[in-house]
């Protein structure tokens, strides 16, 4: 038999059943659509940028024009509405709706932007302190605990004396002000992942810090990180109208979730719908993103792949 | 670790001294706190003369270093608004804030880990999704949304607890409601997150081999290894909850540190700022001290040195 | 107590010391006093001395928990040892800064015990594999492509499991892509912590025997750390036996077996099973009774005294030292057995 | 040593992933008597833990049972409820992990963990639970077992982590032991102890035990019977000595040709030439077609059955079909 | 109701317990009278301290220490005292008190009050229940300033032996209530003072919370955790209504809302055109009536109704033309409209964010280009102290001294200077002399005329007077006054 003479490292059959990797961009869209949440999430995220990009042609109304004759109409559904103001007036008349639909653009935007800049932020700080430790930690542990300590207004107080509002203005701030979250989390993790063995197995390379931190730790804190990145964005549309009321974002007559929100407090007890919608906006926009965000980190840990498929049970 | 304490616990005056420099800064450029002080129709010489009188008039760095000299002493300064001594007006706030804090902590535990547990172990089932809608729910509501609607439903219409005010038991249940839920949401997140990876790890299968009860693989061998990530948002949210619960404080009408200090920063007065920043920081210094030395039980692989 | 052990440069060919440790110690501090000082501590290793020449093969055995793990952790560096030096290629690694040691990492490359959790559970073998020749460089795209391929064909895997995760593996297949990391630099010194413990007897001569051909072929050195006492006698030039922390016996492998001086390898050697069930003994008779006492400190005397059943007085009183018997055959014992 | 304790029957179990489904273990049956040493060897990867794991119902997430049935005393384990298996598990059917390190929580000292499988299965206060699990520290060779009794694992050896393993599986004298490789972390005189334990408790308590390892001597020592597997099937099973004397599936003789040995000086060990198939690319026909030296035509198109020999040993080989015996023994004695 | 859930120790009730709760928006700053400034600290120190002239319910000065006053020349005033006064010590409050106090008041430059009393030159005991204040010029305001908080009599003997922050912390006046406790942010408690000098008080004890959210100060109202609250915004107004037992209370302030019109050289507000256009674009009755339904007065000048000196040809009036706005424009040269930017505060005064907004809408329907900045109080404060308003500011000024001369004194060139730049030959004169003239009727009259011009030449358009509105439980009665404090003792409960 000419068995003794086959070569050691050929497997000719093996190879002909196997699978040849698809295109990235169909493989990622077969894994979404095996999550339904998943798929959830993309359809409202999807939804909500539409919305953002052609809000002009959407919104039935000006979201600016006021109508003095119908102040605070109820939502259509509710006695005393009118489909014409499907989700009724403000106490300036003005459709709710619309105003949702514009201002949009502004939570998007602040609430998606601020949340990576101050993620990014958060991350490298958290990384590094908790990797090098020692003196490199404490100094920016230390910065951390001054950054909780000391309220943020101020530095905002003094940003406004010397930069000029803008969205951008708006998005730096909030990133500057909030990255202490993530810097202290990500540190957390990052104490606990260093210990472990594969670290180690890498540095027994050679491998370089920033390589350790990179392919090593980063993606094993990514799962925390996804879940207080995605719920922040909630705040972040609330805090943008805080901030934009100190003069440092956008001013009337451009709306945003947060501003409707805020300005609707006072008709809370009277007049619920001003506050409720624009508060429905942000939940329905924070759980697309935090379906995305479960789906996401559910493809990117290895082991729990179960849950996209019918195979677990 | 002794020594790890002690240079952790050293740390904390150089520390406080930055800060305390940083905040003279801020509140100097953040700008006059004369203006505030005096009704909208008064005189710029009038503003004039009160800044003259207060002293505002000096040299940034002769302002500075009366403060430091002062400071040295334990002496924050006077308010300007109120010509009160400024530490003992935030003193007299703490017991306030940290009895609301604590008991937010406390509403947040109860509903997080349950919750996040519950989610965890029925992911992407109907009542995961309920949960992160909750969640999210508890994230978006601002603060004063759910004050006001909490005191409609259960002061006003259903008068179960006071309306406002601080006091009994009772008066603390709704404000805790109010700031717990919100921290509740994140804490309920992150835990159904890490639990997810911790529960498929080789120990658990381990557990399970040993014929431990669900609850006991779930809330020990599980929960004890998901529980960094949890612990510092604890942590960060006790140190949100010192100096940040202004809404809430205010929707309540609760006399805590937080409306102290932002009346403070609003009307630039300085002593109170340097007070009320000092005892936060010096609060969640500690708090964060702790958090690593919980990182430390929670985890015995972590070491410092 | 601490005796030099002068190593004599070999008459034949090989090159000379590749690396040499000296009084490596490594105490784990288990409780402090009130002013941080130690008052209890683990010796994990202790007063190590050897050398390593260029080319040939180390084997180290020992009873479990005696400080073998620490004591090639601390060649790599992955520990910091308490005391002592470890010189390589005539340069001190302990001195080193970082970045110097990451340059000389490309030559000395660590097989781990454990083969799951030295795996980073996020990352595709493929990328764990390639990890070390994209750190330093030695090969990028297509090429990396193959020499990964190629890597995950020598220690016996298919290509296409390159996409997988470590936990998609068992344990054996698992061990082998820790075998194709370490090897993957070409280095010159490996050290093997039990490499094929973990795998099938088949395998496990596939990669006893490739790592014997990598070493004919690329001039490695190795440093092999095993249970498995036929697997580490069949690869090792010399052979050093650990007890506690310390060596006891160090010779050539054929004198390690045929001239046994101490009664600890003694030991080791008789309770080796053999795949003969019709030599089944009964191993309650066994040479070697009891454990090793785990104090943390020993105490005077020799170190194995609880447990030889040859132990007398003076072995309770005196630490014997290691002494060289016979030529290159080295043991710490009173009373050496042949 | 007659009665069966454990009766499994065409056992299959599958990975179902992203890129299609990994037949691990296929068509699995043998049967453990009370008292037994069974002994599975096999080639890495072949399903040995895998099929130890189906039997606890402890496969995790994408895989999954997918046929057979484990009789476990008479009763189905693949059909018992969560509640009714989890009565089982540590205490019927207690199991040795094959990772030491991974398998033992990193939070909990190990005595915590010894004693929650003591106390969840016996009736014992605290105090009774710790003296129990120091005495089974100091059972399997634990050195200075007060002392680990609180240590971390992260704080041990590999071989120290294993024996807690070991004392945790032995903490309420199951019935049944399996041991995914219990010894392959320890040096060779711990190992002739935990053997020794083994067989004690085997003997004491009537213990069946499923002794799943490399070493060829280890099975030597130990087994009543042995289990060859590969590429997720069972290729031979047969008592030991006769199996040590005369191995029939080439795969079985590779593996003995592959042991080294300890009193004789190898110049080169003989190993089995070419890779294992990985389970989801297994090539047609007879798993070891790849491998095997005396591979036919029919070995490629053809997987052979299971057969049950006269001597009570089973092969699944072409080679000793009934009817080829003749050839076969030929072969054999090339 | 569940009577105990809803008593935090300061509850009110349905029946005259003796006890009274109100509840205000904002805490007092500081328990020392002279230096506060505020009306929310008023209402306590109204009640705690007393002063020589005080603000009867009908809005005229009334003497309350003061027993009969004199001016002997134009800077000469001589004031004497009641008898038997005593302060909650006991001591008994005589002309030195009175020197003392004003003396401080006076003098001390870091004090709040301190502006308004700058002009008293001296204070002279003349005996124990005389004393004589001379004045730097003729001061026609004297009485009024003498009514302020500032004038509040505080225990000179008493303050020398324990000092002044330890009297600060635990304050002694004369007044019909004695200090009990303030708890910061939280409430103020005081009792009645047995010794009042002008009969027994009538309440057991009293109240005074801080409860800054409006909503909540409504619901503690409705639950009866409180008997009277402040502030009530508009959008709270239906609430209040329609729930049973508690009631809406109207009242007005001085309080009038205003923008500030730029007409320095080089802004196109310098053009009296735009400024006119601007006025005529907004429709001030639309505003009040659907923002504030009603329940505020269209105004064109800043002297409301009751204050010394107004104009009641400018009150409840107001001028609305689009077309005439949009005319305008064109014949100022912006056919294109005008770029106007639009400082405004949000959260400072009632429904300021949406009048601006509204306002906004307005103009740009007029055909101007509005760049609106809606600033929360601190940074809307900062800008407007730094003179940071570009063309409009929109701002709501109250009036301390019920005077006229107290509003009027922005559109003198001194004051205007960087603000609206505004300046007028006539005004200047006019107020000049009405500031010396101790004829009141001569005075009043060039008031009146001051604000004709005013209304006419536009450095400021008036938009309303803001009202006050208080919630009240149904078994409370009270009548809000024009300056807001509330003197407890005119509060009936049954
Ligand atoms: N982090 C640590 N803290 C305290 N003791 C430790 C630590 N790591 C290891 N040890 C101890 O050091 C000793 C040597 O451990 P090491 O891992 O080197 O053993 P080993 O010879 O490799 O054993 P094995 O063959 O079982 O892997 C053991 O007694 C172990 O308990
Ligand atoms: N989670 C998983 N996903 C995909 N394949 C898996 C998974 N777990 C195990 N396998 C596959 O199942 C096969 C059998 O694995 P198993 O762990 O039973 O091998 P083993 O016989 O125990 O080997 P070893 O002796 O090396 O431990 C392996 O080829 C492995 O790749
Ligand atoms: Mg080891
Ligand atoms: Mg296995």
């Amino acid at each position: 038999m000419e068995a003794e003479s086959k070569p050691v490292m050929t497997l000719p059959r093996v190879n002909a059943g196997m699978k040849t990797s698809s295109h990235p961009l169909k493989r990622w869209t077969k894994l979404l659509l095996q999550s339904r949440t998943g798929t959830v999430g993309m359809i409202i995220v999807l939804g909500v940028i539409f919305v953002a990009v052609f809000a002009d042609l959407i919104a039935p109304h000006n979201p600016a024009a006021n109508n003095l004759s119908n102040i605070m109409q109820p939502p259509a559904w509710v006695a005393g509405g009118s489909w014409d103001f499907a989700l009724g007036t403000d106490n300036l008349g003005r459709d709710i709706l619309s105003r949702i639909i514009v201002g949009t653009r502004v939570s998007l935007l602040v609430g998606v932007f601020s949340v990576v800049l101050a993620g990014l932020i958060g991350l490298v700080v958290g990384i590094v302190a908790g990797y090098y430790g020692g003196w490199l930690d404490n100094v920016l542990m230390r910065l951390v605990d001054s950054f909780l300590a000391i309220p943020s207004i101020l530095f905002i107080l003094v940003f406004l004396s010397v930069f000029e509002p803008s969205i951008t203005l708006l998005i730096v701030v909030i990133g500057l002000t909030n990255w202490v979250t993530y810097a202290r989390v990500v540190r957390g993790e990052v104490l606990s992942i260093k210990e472990r063995e594969y670290v180690k197995a890498s540095k027994s390379i050679g491998t370089s810090h920033r390589t350790i931190m990179l392919r090593h730790i980063l993606p094993n804190i990514v799962s925390s990180f996804i879940v207080i990145s995605a719920l922040s964005v909630a705040t972040t549309i609330i805090l943008e109208a805080s901030l934009s009321f100190l003069g440092l974002g956008i001013q009337p007559p451009d709306v945003s979730w947060g501003a409707m929100l805020t300005d609707g407090r006072n008709y809370l007890a009277t007049n619920w719908w001003v506050a409720t919608f624009p508060g429905v906006a942000i939940v329905i926009t924070v759980l697309g993103i935090i379906f995305l965000g479960d789906w996401l980190r559910d493809v990117l840990d290895p082991r729990a792949q179960v849950s996209r498929k019918g195979g677990g049970k | 670790m002794r020594k790890y304490l002690i240079r952790r616990l050293l740390q904390i005056i150089p520390v406080l001294f930055i800060i305390t420099f940083v905040v003279f800064v801020l509140v100097y450029k953040a700008g006059d706190p004369v203006a505030l002080m005096l009704p909208e129709d008064a005189s710029e010489s009038d503003r004039a003369a009160m800044r003259e009188a207060l002293g505002l008039n000096e040299p940034f760095l002769v302002q500075y270093f009366s403060f430091v000299g002062d400071l040295v002493k334990g002496d924050f300064g006077t308010s300007f608004r109120s010509n009160q001594e400024a530490l003992p007006l935030v003193l007299e706030r703490l017991p306030a804030t940290l009895e609301l804090a604590a008991a937010s902590m406390i509403v947040a535990i109860i509903l997080a880990i349950p919750l996040g547990i519950y989610s965890a172990r029925k992911q992407n089932t109907l009542t995961d999704l309920f949960i992160t809608g909750g969640s999210v729910l508890g994230k978006a509501m601002p603060n004063f949304w759910l004050g006001i609607i909490l005191i409609l439903l259960f002061a006003v219409n259903v008068q179960m607890f006071p309306v406002s005010g601080r006091g009994s038991l009772m008066h603390l249940v709704l404000p805790a409601i109010t700031l717990g839920t919100g921290i509740a949401a994140e804490m309920t997140r992150l835990i159904r997150s890490s639990m997810l990876e911790i529960f498929n790890q080789d120990y658990i299968r381990t557990a399970k081999s040993k014929g431990v009860s669900n609850s006991v693989l779930v809330y020990k061998h599980a929960f004890r290894n998901s529980l960094i990530p949890v612990v510092t948002i604890m942590g960060l949210q006790i140190s949100h909850l010192v100096s940040g619960a202004l809404i809430t404080e205010t929707v309540f009408a609760w006399p805590g540190v937080g409306q102290l200090l932002i009346q403070a920063v609003n009307g630039r007065d300085m002593a109170v700022v340097q007070a009320a920043v000092f005892v936060i920081a010096l609060l969640v210094i500690i708090v964060n001290l702790l958090t690593d030395l919980a990182y430390r039980l929670l985890d015995p692989r972590i070491h410092y040195s | 107590m601490n005796m030099p052990v002068e190593v004599k440069e070999t008459p034949e060919g090989k090159t000379g010391h590749l690396l040499k440790i000296e009084g490596l110690k490594k105490h784990y501090v288990l409780s402090t006093n009130l002013m941080g000082k130690p008052v209890k501590s683990l010796k994990a290793v202790d007063e190590v001395t050897l050398t390593i020449r260029e080319g040939e093969t180390l084997g180290i055995v020992g009873e479990s928990g005696c400080g073998k793990s620490t004591l090639g952790n601390m060649i790599t560096r992955l520990i910091e040892p308490t005391g002592g030096k470890v010189v390589f290629e005539n340069r001190d690694l302990l001195s080193m800064s970082e970045k110097e040691m990451r340059n000389v990492r490309k030559d000395i490359q660590m097989i781990f015990q454990d083969p799951f959790s030295s795996l980073n559970p996020r990352m595709r073998v493929f990328d764990i594999i390639a990890e070390p020749l994209r750190t330093h460089g030695v090969a990028t795209g297509e090429s990396l492509k193959k020499r990964v391929e190629e890597l995950l064909e020598i220690v016996g895997l298919n290509r296409s499991q390159g996409k997988r995760f470590p936990h998609e593996f068992s344990g054996g297949q698992r061990q082998r892509i820790g075998i194709a990391r370490a090897i993957a630099l070409h280095p010159k010194l490996v050290v093997c912590d039990e490499p094929v413990s973990a795998l099938d007897v088949s395998i496990q001569a596939q990669i006893l025997n490739l790592l014997i051909k990598l070493q004919k072929e690329l001039n490695l050195t190795y440093i092999f750390i095993g249970h498995g006492i036929p697997a580490v006698k069949y690869i090792s030039d010399r052979i050093a036996v650990m007890y506690m922390g310390e060596i006891v016996e160090m010779a050539s492998k054929e004198n390690l077996f045929k001239a046994t001086k101490h009664p600890y390898t003694q030991g080791l050697i008789d309770s080796v099973p053999i795949p003969d069930p019709l030599l089944r003994r009964d191993r309650e008779e066994l040479l070697i009774k009891g454990e090793v006492s785990g104090e943390s400190d020993p105490g005077e005397g020799c170190r194995f005294y609880p447990r030889c059943p040859f132990g007398t007085e003076m072995c309770r009183i005196e630490k014997p030292s290691l002494r060289e018997h016979a030529p290159d055959h080295f043991a710490a014992c009173h009373y050496p057995l042949s | 040593m007659s009665e069966p304790l454990l009766e499994v029957k065409s056992l299959s179990t599958h990975f179902f992933t992203e890129d299609g489904i990994v037949p691990s273990v296929r068509n699995v049956s043998f049967t453990v008597n009370k008292g037994e040493i069974v002994a599975i060897v096999g080639e890495s990867g072949c399903g040995k833990s895998v099929t130890s794991l189906s039997i606890l119902q402890l496969v995790s997430k994408p895989g999954r049972i997918v046929g057979g049935e484990i009789l476990f005393n008479g009763m189905d384990l693949t059909k018992m409820t969560e509640r009714e298996i989890r009565k089982i598990r540590g205490n019927k059917i207690s199991m040795i992990f094959q990772e030491p390190l991974t398998s033992l929580n990193p939070v909990f000292t190990v005595g915590n963990q010894i004693t929650e499988t003591i106390r969840l299965h016996q009736a014992v206060d605290k105090e009774q639970a710790k003296k129990l699990a120091i005495e089974l520290l100091k059972t399997v060779g634990m050195p200075n077992p007060k002392k680990q009794y609180s240590s971390f694992p992260h704080q041990l050896s590999g071989g120290m982590r294993q024996r807690v393993m070991i004392a945790m599986a032995l903490s309420c004298n199951p019935e049944l032991l399996i041991a995914d490789e219990p010894t392959t972390a320890l040096d060779v005189t711990i190992q002739v102890q935990v053997l020794n334990l083994l067989r004690k408790a085997q003997r004491k308590f009537d213990t069946s035990v499923i002794l799943i390892t490399h070493d060829l001597g280890v099975v030597a020592e130990m087994a009543d019977r042995v289990i060859v597997m590969y590429g997720g099937e069972i290729v031979e099973q047969n008592d030991v000595y006769n199996l040590f004397k005369e191995p029939k599936h080439p795969y079985t003789k590779g593996l003995l040709n592959s042991t080294p040995k300890i009193h004789q000086l190898e110049d080169s060990l003989e190993s089995i030439e070419g890779n294992v198939p990985t389970p989801e690319n297994m090539p047609a026909g007879c798993k070891f077609n790849t491998r095997c030296p005396f591979a036919m035509q029919k070995c490629i198109e053809n997987n052979p059955d299971l057969e049950r020999k006269g001597d009570g040993s089973y092969i699944r080989c072409w080679l000793y079909e009934d009817s080829e015996q003749e050839k076969a023994e030929a072969v054999v004695s090339l | 109701s569940d009577k105990e859930a809803s008593t935090g120790g300061t509850s009110g009730s349905d029946s005259n317990d003796g006890t009274l709760v109100i509840a205000q928006a904002s805490d007092v700053t500081t328990m020392d009278p002279q230096n506060s400034l505020s009306t929310t600290g008023d209402r306590v120190f109204r009640n705690m301290f007393s002063r020589l002239f005080y603000w009867d319910e009908n809005m005229e000065l009334q003497p309350e220490v003061a027993e009969s006053y004199e001016q002997t020349d134009d800077t000469t005033w001589h004031f004497k005292l009641k008898e038997g006064i005593t302060f909650h010590n006991g001591d008994p409050l005589t002309a030195e008190d009175v020197k003392y106090s004003l003396e401080r008041v006076m003098t001390d430059d870091t004090l709040k009050e301190f502006p308004y009393f700058k002009q008293l030159k001296q204070v002279n005991v003349l005996d124990e229940h005389n004393v004589e204040i001379i004045t730097d010029g003729p001061m026609p305001t004297m009485l009024n300033v003498l009514a302020k908080s500032g004038a509040d009599i505080i225990p000179k003997q008493h303050i020398e032996e324990v000092g002044m922050d330890e009297f600060i912390k635990n304050p002694i006046g004369s007044g019909p209530y004695k200090y009990v406790e303030w708890v910061r942010d939280d409430r103020v408690v005081m009792e009645p003072y047995e010794d009042y000098f002008n009969g027994t008080p009538k309440w057991k004890k009293v109240t005074v919370r801080a409860i800054p959210e409006s909503s909540t100060r409504v619901g503690e109202l409705i639950t009866g955790g409180v008997d009277v609250i402040t502030d009530v915004p508009p959008n709270e107004w239906a609430r209040l209504d329609s729930e049973t037992g508690v009631e809406l209370v109207k009242g007005e302030t001085t309080r009038v809302n205003l923008l500030m019109v730029r007409t320095t050289e080089g802004t196109v507000t310098a053009d009296p055109k735009v400024r006119e256009a601007i006025d005529l674009a907004i429709d001030e009755q639309a505003i009040v009536d659907s923002l504030f339904q009603g329940n505020a007065v269209p105004v064109r000048t800043r002297v409301p109704k009751g204050v010394f000196g107004a104009n009641p040809d400018l009150y409840d009036t107001n001028v609305y033309d689009l077309d005439r706005a949009k005319k305008l424009l064109e014949e100022a040269g912006h056919p294109d409209g005008v770029d106007l930017t639009f400082t405004a505060s949000k959260g400072r005064y009632p429904l300021d964010g949406e009048v601006a907004e509204l306002i906004t809408a307005m103009l740009t329907e007029a055909g101007f280009n509005v760049n609106l900045k809606l600033l929360e109080t601190s940074a809307f404060i900062e800008d407007y102290n730094a003179n940071k308003n570009e063309e409009l500011i929109m701002i709501g000024l109250a009036d301390g001294l019920l005077d006229a001369s107290y509003s009027l004194v922005h559109y003198t060139k001194e004051r205007a200077a960087g603000q609206t730049d505004y300046f007028n030959e006539e005004v200047e004169n006019l107020y000049k002399e009405a500031g010396r003239n101790l004829n009141d009727g001569e005075r009043a009259k060039q008031y009146e005329r001051i604000q004709e011009i005013v209304a006419e030449e536009r450095p400021h358009i008036f938009l309303f007077q803001q009202g006050a509105n208080y919630g009240i439980r149904d078994n409370v009665q009270f009548t809000p006054n024009l300056n807001e404090v509330i003197f407890f003792d005119d509060m009936d409960k049954k």
